[in-house]
């Protein structure tokens, strides 16, 4: 059993912690009240009706336990990384669970005091022992334990993160280090507390042993209340700076999943959704590592990160610098633990870029349809081929395409063949998403008078756009990766199989983390040649370097990106690369030593005719 | 047995093929004009592409001249042919019988007057691509005074039919960049145009002087030939061409105007010609044999050529050149033995 | 302004013009631009230099303006020009100058053609033999009749009554020399002094005491260009180039212009009227325009003729503050009045550019 | 003022000594590169919308150089920045940032 020791219930020492407490709960209550108020009226409504939805709130608790206490996605990345992250943060959680049910247990009349069940411990004193009473100790010694080796292995990771899987992490601010070290000062902190106090309060496995070792050591063991104010002073210091450093991602992110279940989208550079997201950044420094701009060390300044930390200062030029470099090639985000929305927040702020050019589009409804395209009311089972502007550098592309399609004795038309207009997908990367509409609809309209039930497209970043911002009226848009492994596994085309070849298939952006096609292309190439794996590949693709995404990255800089590329495509020596991406080929081309060609040349060397068939 | 070769010019073909002819074990005999060996380079102060000092390529040149007879300020007074000797008179009343004879008689310097549209010698403000070498070697000239815009004229005499002169002089371009660059170190601010009929970036490393003088030195190319050169009132230059890119004329008042004189034939090559029978082409330079594979060789027996004789070249190609002659002449010997 | 590196072009374009006998050739228009110019010229050759001019009745327009308004054939014109060599070899002259820049030009690119195709001067032959039974005789010499004023520059300078000093002031008179396009810039080697820096009236002006302005602009066309004055929708092309003239030469603040063409005088003084009409604008001092004149004219002056016997009443600037600075002597009251003292009318004044 | 029927035409000279060039040399302390172009034309050859317009890169860039961009700058407004120009300038310049640059400092 357990009496109070005090009858007041109250210490000084609980001071620190007390203000600490109540600053950063303000200043979280703030905050969401901004944040909602920022959002757009659609998506609040959004918000507020995913609450009541079961699937949704299901979904939110399932990500509350996995994202931030288990930290699932880290512990796929690296074990001991998981452990790290969540031994703290799940055993921290349990601390103060198991605090708040001690306290409402034997005290329920203190739980409405905020520091209570944090020094259980000290205000308490064990009269006798009961099995629960010793149980909870033991839960409580043992998640302190979980915590404490969390924390070494914190401090292991700050001197050697590469034992994680980490090559580098964030340099920290200065009020990051304070955080970091009251955080790792605070479990210490409250082992020697609780170690003190274990004579009167009572301990287990842990904090016993920690007071006969004080009392055998130390004079006056009853001293002990400098430890707590050391421990309140610790928490209550954490607390403050809190706000203002990256933890503020513990209780950021707690709030995010809610609004990213709700579906809301980055609207604004740093307000809304992107404010929830800009604090939930937790500075891991895991983007800097899937950065494909940190082949150069000066190109680490211009990851998420770092992104995050010079929107957050509201230092503007800095700002737009970074989200001007970034290929968008959503890399960070995929790898992301938290999956910040990274491109949409450059976009966001791209799209503010005080640019000042009047795009004046409308020359293109002065140009007939007939002027551009053939392909008017052909309708019927025709395949419309949309080559893309780039089609005219990597004619190949649009050859090997056609001869695939002649072939498998496919009706299509060549929508672009008297020329092209773009299909505004870069004027959207460059954050101009107005001016880009006008394309967008000439295109459309094309398309839509086609007649065509399916539009094929050999260029992924096309294909993007005409995925995600075309209005088709139901036409079938098919990136050719689909469209002819559906062809070969249809029968309608036949594939020679070269077996001593060894190809290795690069994930365009667009078309992998961009579309999410990564089966496709590779069970279209394994019927032709045997596929070999990148060093990294699928969702962790490393860029060519050739994304239209950045808009001030130098000719030698995108070099050093390719370069870094082709080594990370080449690291089981295939004998070509194979991409499906115009401008991949064409980026990767001009540095690659072995030979680089496109996925539909590939097809089209090795069909086989269905006369000699025959 | 010892034979004599008479090299006539002690530039840079001159005095390298001197030393070869030697190393081959015959006896060169060389002959300078001037009073210093040298030819044009050791007039010049630095070499493109990447700024080599002159007077270390120079230093490299003279270093071993023993061995070799030269002479310099001397002239060819005559030479005659006696079977397989060639006798000939120098100005310093000498005379030498010559086993074989190299032309390295080299260039000359266009003579920037002739273009009178561009002033040279009458506006104070228009020097040559020769004076601005003087110039960074002394540090001299009364006609460079602190100048805010500077002008590059290429192809001055060169690829020019009317000024007699239709061969492109090929050093000039990467010349006038490797000045251009150079004045613009020495003024930081002045604002420098080159004008250009075609850019011939060929050799190696010149396409990186190109781009440095672009990216690095902010220098501006114009493409079109300069037309006609002023003085306004305050005695800046008003300099008139057309930028053939934009197709509108355009007009720049300047403080300085280098013109890119180019290379012509030597005057004395139709007076030694005479001497010796070897052939001169349409052009005014000498006429090897072929121009392909017996460039160092002429129509007449024991006669050779090296270097600018034959046409404009650098100055590598000259010294190559240089080389090959001795080798066909020390053949040429090897041969009649 | 290196003036030896000057000297020493000139001294390489000289040409021989000889002393004596000249078979003289008048401008079409001239005549009317300039009346008193060509009667000068041979008035100052015959009597204040004896020499032996002669000029007949029978010898025609060179066909130059038509020729370069595209009117006229290069053929026909060749053999009007062929007569007119045949006219000097009739009176038995080998001399031959003519008084118009274009024809100058004419006459310099017609030998110079016959000279590089032999075959086209002998058709030229037949045509005039067919055409007018005459017989070709090609000049030995050819010059300008500026050519013949610069050769007597000196003895000009010797008889001269007044000089191109600014009486007032003592200084030389700033003048600017404009050399008609078609006297060199052509064929540099038949100009004295080539083409880029034309000695000719340069010579003239040192000689009589002014001294010469070289400004930037100083060897672009006055504008006249032929095709572009004739079509009246092109006259605004043809202006602007006097124009661009103009505003180059304004800071040397010239006080007169000597010409040798007939073209250049008549726009260079004209063209001076319509632009202060048009922008307000006068390039003299005073709100007076620059007078321009013709070498005969400054000639005439120099050797103390009226100056209303020259012709000058016909100018559009305003000849009398160059006149005064001259130290000219002049009746006002005779400005306007004809050979005999016949009154003439007396013209509107414009606006903008003060004319007396 | 008199009609006479005719009048004075403007000059075509570029007065390079007139063109003010700040913004120019504003454009390349941002745009190094706007001076590494060697008219090569590839841009123009390549441009989408050049082949409805009469946007040309080369040309803008020259008469920016030249102090003319008056003439030149309404050509940028029909650029789609597809990046095609990018992609075939042998001198590797970022030409989809200079073109922004250059409607950001001249604001067009």
């Amino acid at each position: 059993m357990m009496r109070e020791r005090f009858i007041s219930g109250y210490d000084h020492f609980v001071l620190p912690f007390m203000v600490g407490m109540i600053f950063v709960l303000l200043w979280c209550i703030i905050g969401v009240i901004k944040i909602m108020v920022q959002l757009e009226r659609k998506d609040r409504i959004k918000v507020y009706k995913s609450l009541v939805n079961p699937v949704i709130m299901g979904k939110n608790v399932r990500d509350w336990f996995g994202d931030c206490l288990f930290h699932v996605k880290l512990w796929r990345r690296n074990k001991v990384l998981g452990y790290m992250h969540s031994s703290i943060a799940f055993g921290w959680f349990m601390l103060i669970v198991i605090g708040h049910i001690e306290t409402f247990l034997y005290i329920p009349e203190r739980g409405g005091l905020f520091y209570y069940p944090i020094f259980f411990r000290y205000f308490m004193a064990v009269e006798s022992t009961t099995l629960k009473g010793s149980l909870l100790f033991f839960l409580m010694d043992f998640f302190l334990l979980v915590v404490l080796s969390g924390i070494i292995l914190a401090i292991i990771k700050r001197f050697r993160s590469k034992l994680m899987g980490m090559r580098r992490t964030t340099k920290l601010t200065l009020l990051d280090r304070v955080g970091l070290y009251s955080l790792w000062a605070i479990f210490p902190l409250r082992l020697i507390a609780e170690g003190f106090t274990a004579g009167v309060g009572g301990g287990s496995f842990l904090t016993v042993p920690v007071n006969w070792l004080f009392a055998s050591i130390l004079s006056k063991p009853e001293n002990f209340t400098i430890a707590w104010w050391a421990y309140s002073i610790a928490l209550g210091t954490f607390m403050i700076v809190l706000p203002y450093t990256r933890y503020m991602h513990i209780p950021a992110e707690f709030f995010l999943i809610p609004l990213k279940n709700a579906g809301i989208k980055v609207r604004r550079p740093r307000k809304g959704y992107a404010l929830a997201e800009l604090y939930s950044c937790p500075s891991c420094g895991v983007c800097l590592d899937a950065c494909p701009m940190s082949v150069d060390k000066a190109g680490l300044k211009n990851t998420t990160v770092y992104y995050i930390r010079q929107v957050k200062r509201r230092n503007q030029p800095r700002a737009l610098a970074i989200a001007d470099k970034c290929l968008m090639c959503g890399k960070c985000s995929v790898l992301c633990p938290i999956n910040i929305s990274a491109i949409d927040l450059r976009l966001a702020l791209r799209k503010q870029q005080p640019y000042n050019i009047e795009h004046d589009f409308s020359y293109l409804d002065k140009i007939p349809n007939e002027a551009l395209t053939s392909a008017i009311s052909v309708g019927g089972e025709k395949v419309l081929y949309y080559s893309g502007c780039m089609s005219s550098l990597t004619p190949m592309v649009s050859q090997s395409v056609q001869k695939v399609l002649t072939t498998a004795g496919i009706d299509f038309t060549l929508m672009d063949e008297q020329g092209t207009i773009c299909c505004g997908r870069p004027l959207l990367l460059s954050g101009r998403t107005e001016e880009a509409k006008a394309l967008i609809e000439k295109n459309e309209q094309i398309i839509k008078e086609s007649g065509a039930p399916i539009l094929l497209v050999s260029c992924a970043i096309c294909y993007r756009i005409f995925k995600e911002d075309y209005d088709l009226n139901g036409v079938q848009v098919m990136h050719y990766t689909e469209y002819f492994e559906q062809l070969a596994a249809e029968g309608v085309i036949k594939l020679r199989k070269q077996e001593k070849l060894k190809y290795v298939y690069h994930d365009p952006c667009e078309l992998g983390r961009g579309c999410g096609i990564y089966e496709a292309p590779r069970k279209a190439l394994a019927r032709v040649a045997n596929l070999v794996p990148a060093a990294k590949e699928r969702k962790e693709s490393i860029c060519c370097g050739g994304s239209l995404g950045s808009l001030t990255l130098t000719h030698e800089e995108r070099g050093r990106i390719t370069e870094n590329s082709i080594r990370n495509l080449t690291a089981n020596s295939p004998d070509r690369i194979v991409t499906a991406c115009p401008l991949c080929m064409k980026t990767f081309s001009r540095q690659s030593e072995i030979k680089v060609v496109d996925f539909a040349q590939v097809i089209a060397e090795n069909l086989v005719e269905k006369e000699k068939e025959e | 047995m010892k034979r004599n070769v008479l090299i006539i010019g002690g530039g840079p073909a001159g005095m390298e093929a001197a030393r070869r002819i030697r190393d081959y074990g015959h006896t060169p005999i060389l002959i300078e004009k001037e009073s210093r060996l040298g030819g044009h380079l050791a007039k010049w102060h630095k070499l493109f592409p990447e700024g080599e000092s002159t007077e270390e390529l120079l230093t490299s040149l003279t270093a071993d001249m023993e061995g070799i007879n030269y002479f310099t300020d001397t002239n060819i007074v005559s030479i005659n042919k006696l079977k397989n000797l060639y006798v000939a008179i120098f100005s310093n009343g000498i005379s030498v019988q010559a086993d074989a004879i190299l032309f390295a008689t080299g260039f000359s310097m266009f003579p920037a007057e002739k273009k009178e549209e561009y002033g040279y010698g009458i506006y104070n403000h228009v020097i040559t691509n020769a004076d601005l070498e003087h110039f960074f070697n002394t540090g001299k000239d009364p006609r460079i005074k602190e100048p805010k815009v500077i002008g590059f004229v290429h192809c001055v005499g060169s690829r020019d039919e009317k000024a007699g002169n239709r061969q492109c002089s090929k050093v000039c371009c990467a010349t006038a960049l490797k000045q251009a660059c150079e004045m613009k170190e020495l003024y930081p601010d002045a604002t420098i145009y080159c004008f250009y009929m075609d850019l011939r970036m060929f050799g190696r490393k010149y396409e990186d002087l190109y781009l440095n003088a672009q990216r690095k030195y902010g220098i501006l190319f114009v493409r079109g030939r300069v037309s006609e050169v002023s003085e306004d009132i305050d005695g800046r230059l008003v300099v008139k061409a057309e930028d053939t890119l934009v197709g509108k004329p355009i007009r720049i008042t300047m403080d300085l105007l280098v013109l890119m004189a180019g290379m012509s034939p030597c005057v004395e090559n139709p007076k030694i010609a005479s001497m010796t029978g070897v052939h001169i082409g349409e052009d005014g330079f000498f006429m090897p044999r072929d121009l392909l594979y017996r460039s160092v060789e002429s129509h007449s027996k024991g006669i050779f050529f090296a270097g600018a004789a034959t046409g404009p070249k650098t100055i590598p190609e000259t010294l190559n050149e240089a080389r090959a002659a001795a080798m066909a002449i020390d053949h040429y010997f090897k041969q009649k033995a | 302004m290196i003036f030896q590196g000057k000297q020493k072009i000139w001294s390489d374009y000289q040409k021989e013009i000889p002393d004596d006998h000249w078979f003289y050739v008048r401008s079409c228009i001239r005549q009317g631009f300039f009346p008193g110019s060509e009667v000068a010229f041979l008035d100052i050759c015959r009597n204040k230099l004896g020499k032996d001019f002669f000029e007949t009745e029978h010898h025609t327009t060179c066909g130059g303006i038509a020729y370069h308004a595209e009117a006229l054939p290069q053929e026909t014109m060749m053999t009007i020009i062929a007569r007119q060599f045949a006219l000097m070899g009739e009176h038995g002259y080998k001399n031959y100058v003519c008084s118009c820049i274009t024809s100058f030009g004419l006459y310099t690119e017609v030998l110079e053609d016959w000279r590089t195709f032999p075959d086209l001067e002998d058709k030229i032959r037949e045509h005039l033999w067919k055409s007018c039974r005459r017989e070709l005789t090609k000049p030995e010499y050819l010059a300008h009749a500026s050519d013949i004023i610069y050769k007597f520059r000196n003895e000009i300078a010797a008889k001269a009554k007044h000089r191109l000093v600014n009486k007032f002031t003592g200084e030389p008179l700033r003048v600017v020399e404009h050399i008609g396009c078609h006297y060199s810039k052509m064929f540099p080697s038949k100009g004295v002094g080539g083409a880029e820096y034309p000695y000719v009236l340069a010579g003239m002006i040192d000689s009589w005491g002014g001294e010469v302005i070289d400004y930037p602009e100083r060897r672009h066309c006055c504008g006249f260009g032929f095709r572009q004055y004739l079509v009246k929708a092109n006259r605004g092309y043809s202006m602007s180039n006097t124009h661009k003239k103009f505003e180059s030469m304004e800071p040397y603040k010239p006080d007169m212009i000597i010409t040798n063409c007939p073209g250049c005088p008549y726009f260079m003084d004209r063209w001076q009227y319509v632009i202060a009409e048009q922008t307000g604008k006068t390039y003299g001092e005073n709100g007076y325009g620059i007078p321009v004149f013709t070498y005969e004219e400054v000639a005439g002056l120099v050797l103390g003729y009226d100056p209303w016997d020259l012709g000058l009443q016909m100018h559009q600037v305003a000849v009398e503050p160059l006149l005064d600075k001259m130290g000219v002597k002049y009746n006002k009251k005779d400005k306007y009045k004809g050979s005999g003292g016949k009154i003439l009318k007396i013209p509107e004044f414009p606006m903008n550019i003060k004319c007396c | 003022m008199i009609d006479f029927g005719y009048s004075l035409t403007p000059s075509s000279t570029i007065e390079i000594d007139d063109a003010d060039m700040s913004l120019f040399d504003e454009l390349c302390a941002v745009e190094p590169d706007a001076i590494k172009c060697m008219s090569c034309g590839s841009c123009a050859a390549s441009c989408t919308a050049g082949v409805f317009t009469d946007l040309n890169l080369r040309k803008v860039l020259l008469g920016l150089q030249r102090g003319c961009e008056e003439d030149v700058l309404p050509q940028l407004k029909s650029c789609m920045l597809c990046g095609k120009c990018h992609i075939v300038c042998p001198r590797g310049i970022n030409t989809r940032h200079l073109i922004l640059s250059i409607c950001k400092i001249y604001n067009i």
